[in-house]
């Protein structure tokens, strides 16, 4: 190029010249660098049309109409970001578990590891934290598989259990709000945050759920009591990740090569409110999870169906289990195996390790014979800091092959077991070791 | 009173202000916050333009060097305005650089700024090397080569992704950017011309190829340059182990999910409202419309105008547009404003 | 067949809810939705679909869809967070479900009735999975591997060094007081009510073990007082 | 456990032994299903130049998807399977797997060209139809539909003799798609005799029931008696067209070299 027509000519009557242009690549690249920064522009004046609930949560507070328990300096927070470039405040301590009825009753490595951190950080049980009975789960499995439950229903739960968090310090000994729940659970967390969007938005659920809380007693000052942030476990994990690895870690996991799977109802409901940080695959995909097998050093691996689901599914994974096991096979296993060729695929939630854990096997039956163990970030990072994989992780209920992964860091399983089994005639002898004093554990009957 | 003209912005829009109010005998100060005058066309290295199919560089370059050489017209590059006070006729101007103007009218061609990719994570541009944007690819059409980023090989597919950063409430732009489609298939052709044992697929929702376009760019890269359309909004792209990308969506068509390797994916960038905008809200005492886009005035007698009088607005300020209507927003404004100034003087008289 | 009319009630009461217009905002017909969706990779399954019968009201193939479709869905809810018009095909599947449970359709009872012990479970001890759900024999094709250590299952969770978890029957220990709160939830949200309608003998089942546990709670509360 | 959903699955995406033991553990029939993805993976590229290779097929690319030819379609009105709309975005797109499920219909189209007539792009749809039909048979994806062992009968009689005759193409036609035996006067005797629709066909067109029942005038006034007369004898005297020569055997030769030209 370029022939100029109507060279010399310019605009009517405005002559001008001008001459041809041949841009090369250096230039070309220099022209189009704007596209290359990575500046987030998703706050650009986006008003009313993108709401951010905090907000009217504030405002309804000031009406007298809630209580937010607040996150405050008791609770030592860590700012981070969310995909719209949003402060999320994450505490660190004085914390009130809120555990996941498919992990307790399943993997319970993963609650075990969450509490083995803390102690490590020198938490104190009962006071830096505190594990109790008087919680349900937020019943958001059995709603989403069956339908039994609405909406209704799963805010009464969330009310009920989020303001025993709430009073659960005066009961302690400590004020109202010392200890600020940490969600265990994916499912929980997304539904959670679902349903506090719809208490804000809708006065008259406020209304219909006042009325329940109220019956229950669970009113404060005749107010519903809703928190300020939801906070999942592996955000919490997120933000101490780099004290894990540069205070704890004891095992040197530069050699494994990690897949990462994100839980959907972690960072696609509510998406707005999941972490994203530049640090981590650029801030293209959401950090949690991610951000811990890095700050481990092991190699994170990406591979093409990082987005897909496990294929859980709810009432899928009990009756509809021809589809999880498939989609699990197809969409996750055979994947993180022969694209990745991964040493573990590392999962945030309850459901997605249940599902990848325990449908890998039935490959074998048509010729998909691919396996890899499968467990939580949290129960790596605890490996890497040289927890029992037995006792602390309790690998003893996955299905998948850990054992390849625990001999490739370095760890003797054999030796492990042995130890595990010898502790198993202990305890049937009542000798139990607790991370956590059992009195404390009891919230009444 | 005065009868001097400040247009804002040296892109398309206000070099074409600026040029039709010098043109009339009307002193003009033209403002522009870049080095460099041209505005989007020139700062971000457009190669050819729609519908010309002249380089950016030599049309754009022409409208500049009209202005340049244009004695009626006074140029301050490098310079924002900080302050207007004032009314219309009489204006007191701060400009960036220390200097006060008096003038009669505003004209604003603050135009727009780029959608970034970035902010669509799930399409992997800043993950993969070989996810472009409509600019990147045709710097790359201006080096005359069309080659994979990653590794230099020939691409056999090239797929283009309309709407990015358009109609998508998501990320809270739920306006159609207008010039994609027929930039897109405009594209479409110069990579076949190139290259042609590429095919380029268009992965489209409608096409919006308006007025005109619709046979020179939409209608001539179906049917001479074999593009393939296909109707499907792509959801995430994502990388398959031999290099390749992988475009996932569901033709629509088909009703079925797809999963299709490419080698090349092109983001057609959206045009989002000037990054500034809050800013020159503020300063200008104009307002916004619901998108952050600057908000017209009544535009059937009081053409252009903006909500503050003796204040003008055109061009991609106002929303999404294409060159060639930018230039004539630009020239309606200069119309607009000389003729509102001289109305004044005779109402005085 | 339902008649028309019946369509068009079950069409309002979905078209009702307060959450539809937040789940439902129009529709580009774009596929983004189906394109992300696990259960469309293996169903004839689209959350486009649902959305456009909705969208355009159309109730003959609305409660068609409620007969077998919306079950297909496994509620990962991607395609909410991608639809470009913030729809929420799979909000708008979970409204359907909840009319079809109320409306007592046969599809909904199908899907149920292998959900019963989790329902079972949660409903009256407020968590879904216990320990002893997941037996080897239960679900032979998680394979022989689904413990890695012999042992008799109260010993290996008594293994566990967290007190709250050393349970059997539930995942982890909910006090008594807990329970009962939570039954008054399922009665006041008409929980139970819905459960009556899709399967009576979980029904009474149920309503036996809340009755039970009640009088428990009130016997201790009455011990407490008398100490 | 049985899959509640199944409907909404192809049969032949459904993998299941149904006796089975992995590992000494029994995972017979259900407990061991797989289902295997309808995702569509690739395209081929080639295709659409194949079926632009067939005589019909050139103009295919031009699609834009507006969907004229099947609202105007003759063949979806009676069968809503029948959509030429969706054959040429597969063909654009190469989707052969898809189109093939088709392949018992698409010969189907009746040439009426209604689509042709009212494609905004000529895309000649009718066209594409033809051609997609030919490649079916070619590749012998499908057997030998009707219409081309019509065609064909008819284009025999055009190369041999510069012309046809409607009774020899009907009774060649039919004996050939094995509806009768024989051809000529037996095979049409044998038509009227097996294909109730033929005879009535035969006797609306020659009046024979007036002549039946007695209305003799109304009959010979109202009958082509030497349109009947001379489609009789040619069923024994088989006229060429004058001077046809060896026209045929050059047509046969041309039609050959082009067939070669267009697919090898």
């Amino acid at each position: 190029m370029s022939e100029n027509t109507n060279q010399g000519q310019g605009i009517a009557g405005h002559g001008s010249f001008f001459q041809d242009t041949n841009l090369s690549r250096d230039d070309a690249l220099k022209a189009t660098d704007w596209v290359r920064k990575h500046v987030d522009k998703r706050t650009i004046d986006l008003g009313e049309r993108m709401d951010d609930i905090r907000d009217h949560m504030w405002e309804l507070e000031k009406d007298g109409q809630i209580i937010v328990h607040r996150i405050t300096d008791l609770h030592e927070p860590v700012d981070v970001t969310t995909l719209f470039g949003w402060n999320k405040r994450v505490p660190t301590t004085k914390l009130w578990h809120h555990k996941s009825c498919g992990q307790c009753g399943n993997i319970p490595g993963y609650p075990t590891s969450i509490m083995w951190f803390m102690n490590k950080f020198g938490a104190k049980p009962g006071e830096d934290y505190l594990d109790e009975t008087d919680q349900t789960s937020c019943t958001a499995w059995n709603y989403h598989g069956s339908a039994i439950g609405n909406v209704e229903a799963l805010a009464a739960v969330f009310l009920r259990n989020f303001h025993q968090a709430y009073v659960s310090g005066k009961q302690h000994g400590f004020e109202l709000g010392h200890f600020f729940p940490l969600v265990h659970c994916g499912t929980s967390f997304g539904n959670y945050k679902e349903i506090r969007k719809y208490l804000v938005e809708s006065a008259e659920l406020r209304e219909r759920v006042t009325k329940i809380l109220g019956k229950l007693g669970r009113l404060v000052d005749g107010k519903l009591v809703i928190p300020e942030e939801i906070i999942h476990y592996s955000e919490w994990l997120h933000v101490v990740r780099n004290k894990i690895a540069s205070e704890h870690q004891t095992i040197d996991v530069s050699n494994i090569r990690v897949t990462v799977h994100a839980a959907c109802h972690y960072y696609k409901m509510v998406h707005e409110d999941a972490i994203y940080d530049p640090e981590v695959m650029g801030g293209n995909r959401t950090a949690v999870g991610t951000s811990m097998a890095k700050a481990l050093g092991a190699q994170v691996i990406d591979y093409s169906t990082w987005y897909d689901c496990c294929g859980f599914g709810f009432r899928h994974i009990i009756s509809e289990r021809e589809f999880t096991r498939s989609f699990t096979m197809d969409r996750k296993i055979r994947v993180a195996r022969e694209e990745a060729n991964a040493d573990v695929m590392l999962g945030i939630d309850t459901g997605c390790i249940t599902t990848m854990d325990k449908n890998q096997w039935i490959g074998k039956a048509h010729n998909q014979n691919f396996s890899i163990p499968i467990m939580a970030d949290i129960q790596f990072a605890a490996l890497a800091c040289g927890a029992d994989p037995f006792k602390i992780v309790q690998l003893q209920w996955h299905a998948s092959p850990c054992e390849e992964l625990v001999e490739k860091m370095g760890i003797s399983w054999t030796q492990a077991k042995q130890n595990f089994e010898s502790y198993l005639k202990e305890v049937e002898a009542g000798n139990i070791e607790y991370l956590y004093n059992p009195e404390l554990a009891l919230g009444g009957r | 009173m005065s009868d001097t003209v400040l247009v804002v912005g040296a892109g398309p829009t206000g070099l074409s202000a600026a040029a039709g109010v010098a043109s009339v005998g009307k002193k003009v100060i033209l403002v522009e916050k870049e080095n460099v005058l041209g505005g989007a066309p020139i700062l971000s290295g457009y190669a050819k333009l729609v519908p010309s199919g002249e380089w950016a560089k030599d049309a754009i370059g022409r409208m500049v060097k009209r202005v340049e050489g244009d004695s009626n017209i006074t140029i301050h590059k490098g310079t924002k305005v900080t302050k207007v006070d004032g009314d219309a006729g009489n204006f007191n101007v701060t400009l960036s650089n220390g200097t006060t103007v008096n003038v009669g009218a505003v004209i604003l061609g603050t135009g727009f700024t780029h959608f970034d990719s970035i902010n669509k994570p799930e399409w992997g541009f800043g993950t993969f090397e070989d996810v472009l944007t409509t600019t990147q690819m045709e710097q790359m059409v201006a080096t005359g080569k069309i080659t994979c980023p990653s590794d230099g090989r020939v691409p056999e597919r090239v797929a283009i992704l309309l709407c990015v950063g358009s109609r998508d409430r998501q990320i809270g732009r739920e306006w159609c950017s207008k010039i994609c489609c027929t930039v897109s298939t405009n594209l479409a052709m110069e990579i076949k011309e190139l290259s042609p044992t590429t095919d380029v697929f268009i992965y489209y929702m409608d096409i919006r190829t308006f007025g005109l376009y619709e046979d020179k760019f939409y209608w001539k890269s179906q049917e001479e340059f074999k593009t393939k359309f296909v109707k499907a909004r792509i959801a995430e792209v994502t990388k398959s182990p031999d290099g390749r990308l992988l475009v996932k969506g569901e033709d629509t068509l088909v009703k079925r999910p797809i999963i299709i390797p490419m080698d090349i994916v092109v983001h057609a960038v959206g045009m989002d409202p000037n990054e500034d905008n809050p800013e020159i809200s503020k300063t200008f005492g104009v307002g916004l419309e619901k998108h952050g886009f600057l908000e017209r005035g009544e535009h059937y007698t009081s053409t252009f105008s903006s909500t503050r009088r003796g204040v003008y607005v055109g061009g991609s300020a106002l929303g999404p547009d294409d060159i060639d209507t930018c230039i004539s927003h630009g020239l309606a404004m200069a119309m607009r404003a000389v003729g509102d100034l001289n109305a004044m003087v005779q109402k005085a008289a | 067949m339902a008649t028309y009319a019946e369509m068009r009630e079950i069409y309002d009461e979905i078209r009702g809810d307060f959450r539809y217009d937040h789940e439902l905002n129009g529709c580009l017909n774009c596929g983004v939705c189906t394109a992300t969706c696990p259960s469309a990779q293996f169903y004839d399954y689209s959350p486009r679909e649902i959305v456009q019968l909705l969208w355009t009201e159309n109730v003959e193939q609305i409660y068609d869809a409620m007969q077998e479709k919306i079950w297909a869905c496994a509620q990962c809810m991607t395609c909410a967070a991608r639809c470009p018009f913030k729809n929420s095909p799979g909000g708008l599947v979970m409204i359907m479900r909840e009319v079809a449970i109320k409306h007592g359709m046969q599809s909904a009872k199908d899907v149920l009735r292998p959900f019963g012990r989790v329902m079972l479970k949660l409903i009256t001890t407020g968590n879904q999975l216990s320990p002893d759900m997941i037996q080897p024999d239960h679900f032979p094709d998680w394979g022989p591997n689904i413990q890695k250590v012999e042992g008799d299952l109260k010993t290996l969770r008594k293994a566990i060094p967290v007190r709250t978890l050393q349970t059997v029957e539930t995942a982890w220990e909910v006090s008594l007081k807990t329970s009962v709160e939570m039954y008054t939830i399922w009665e006041m949200t008409g929980v139970l009510a819905a459960l009556e309608a899709m399967d009576e003998n979980l029904f009474d089942v149920i309503e036996d073990f809340i009755d039970e546990k009640r009088e428990e709670y009130d016997d201790w509360l009455e011990e407490q007082e008398d100490d | 456990m049985a899959i509640h959903e199944k409907s909404l699955i192809d049969p032949a995406r459904l993998v299941t032994s149904e006796k089975l033991v992995v590992d000494g553990v029994d995972v017979s029939g259900h407990w061991n299903t797989m289902i295997l993805p309808r995702t569509l993976r690739d395209y081929d590229a080639d295709f659409e130049k194949v079926i632009q290779g067939y005589a019909g097929g050139e103009n295919v690319h031009r699609c834009w998807q507006c969907g004229s030819c099947t609202n105007s379609c003759t063949m979806y009105g009676q069968n809503t399977d029948f959509n030429p709309r969706y054959w040429i975005y597969l063909t654009r797109l190469g989707l052969k797997d898809e189109l093939l499920k088709d392949k018992e219909i698409i010969w189907q189209c009746v040439s009426c060209n209604r689509c042709t007539n009212i494609c905004p792009k000529d895309v000649r749809p009718e066209g594409v139809m033809k051609a997609l039909a030919h490649w079916i048979e070619h590749e012998g994806f499908g057997e030998k539909s009707k219409s081309s062992i019509f065609d064909e009968e008819f284009a025999r009689q055009c190369l041999d003799r510069g012309r046809i005759e409607d009774m020899e193409v009907l009774t060649g036609f039919f004996s050939q798609t094995k509806q009768i035996s024989g051809t000529g006067i037996g095979g049409l005797l044998d038509a009227i005799n097996k294909l109730a629709w033929f005879k009535e066909l035969v006797f609306r067109m020659s009046k024979a029931n007036d002549l039946f029942s007695g209305k003799i005038m109304r009959f010979l006034t109202r009958t082509p008696i030497s349109a009947q007369i001379h489609m009789g004898l040619a069923m024994f005297v088989k006229p060429r067209t004058k001077s046809w020569g060896r026209t045929g055997d050059v047509l046969r030769q041309y039609i050959k070299e082009q067939k070669e030209a267009a697919h090898g």
